[in-house]
């Protein structure tokens, strides 16, 4: 299982803040994450596209497209930041 | 501990006083407080909800005060950024930064938060007469952050 | 009025906020303190008397924070300068400047304190225990000041 | 009638703060005013050679040699700064 964490607009478009799946194979990269999640369709269709926007943090550092999952990681998705 | 994350306001004078406290190798002290404005791109702002990415956040932050100080010659810097409901007037962020000289502690607070605004999990959600909407991260924060990275 | 001097310390907090109170347009706050430190130039210092050329003084920071003011979009700039008998972890001065944005303000502070810092009539005299010693101007102090010279 | 001061080390070497000094000739410039001083001899020798450092003002602008002095005018030397 892995957990994944979705803050902000995205939180709010995709309807759930976090939720844990299984690996159908047991890792993957961010890569083929974003394109399990597309595939629900509707809002995540829009938000998981290649050129979206969207950021992704794996075990709370910033990842890039290639970065390594695997069983018992936390993975985020978020929009771009805007604190301070 | 060098970042906190609250939903109370601070007292810049205090943090400040205590960063720098007995240790009178300080000679100079760069801070800098983001205040909620009552307008922005072009509406009037009646709050603002910050969200925040716990445990990441912290370690965000952390992170870039430690390039910090590999970087420059400083003794201490905090970060303080509240999250949760705020309005016009109130503070959101403090950066303070310690050192001998002045010029290695202006950069570095200037680099704290040039690199807070584009790397550390915050997003805000304005309250407007339009209804809310999240603010859209600005490329002029991009812009800041590079030049730290064209320098040596 | 954005000049004082005084013997008395001052309250950083207290003053910030004096600053930028009530005005909703304000998002980003930089300020500097410079603080005693107990060694200079490789002595131990005990003390310090700072002088000053009353008028003149104030004069000659008005006119840097006006230089400042027709350079950057801020809104407001404040400094307060301690005189008189200093010793190490006493504050001797506070700059800040409140504008919209971070950028203008960071910079606006620092050229306030490199231009106050060469130009300023004011003039140090430490306490080592080698005896009293007037404190040499900085050549940094004239590169520090430089910089804004070379900028449009 | 001038009125010139004196600051910091130059205060202390030169042993006073101020002074009131009738212009020889009504009007000069702060070059020939520094001759006039240097002539005193001694530690003013020193302080008003041509190239020390020593700064000055003229009713309290920083001023070069070429500035002008007229009668009531206030006049200052002294040391490059270091406050701050």
């Amino acid at each position: 299982m892995i957990t994944i964490l979705y803050f902000a607009s995205l939180r709010e478009n995709l309807g759930r803040g976090a939720e844990q799946i299984a690996l159908p194979t047991g890792t993957c990269d961010l890569k083929s994450l974003r394109a399990l999640l597309r595939a629900r369709g509707a809002a995540w269709g829009q938000a998981m596209a290649d050129g979206s926007r969207v950021r992704a943090a794996v075990n709370q550092d910033l990842a890039g497209d290639d970065a390594a999952i695997k069983d018992g990681d936390e993975i985020a998705f978020f929009p771009p930041v805007t604190g301070g | 501990m060098p970042v906190r994350i609250q939903t109370e306001d601070f007292e810049a004078g205090r943090e400040i006083a205590n960063l720098r406290r007995d240790n009178a190798a300080v000679g100079a002290i760069a801070s800098f407080i983001g205040v909620v404005r009552d307008l922005n791109d072009g509406a009037k702002v009646a709050g603002m909800t910050l969200e925040h990415y716990p445990g990441m956040t912290e370690k965000s932050i952390a992170g870039i005060i430690e390039q910090a100080k590999e970087r420059w010659n400083i003794h201490d810097a905090l970060v303080v950024h509240r999250v949760g409901e705020l309005k016009p007037l109130d503070q959101i962020v403090l950066v303070a930064v310690t050192g001998a000289h002045r010029g290695e502690a202006f950069s570095a607070c200037e680099f704290i938060m040039d690199y807070l605004k584009t790397h550390a999990p915050f997003w805000k959600k304005e309250q407007t007469p339009g209804g809310s909407r999240w603010v859209e991260a600005r490329e002029s924060d991009d812009v800041a952050v590079q030049r730290w990275q064209s320098k040596a």
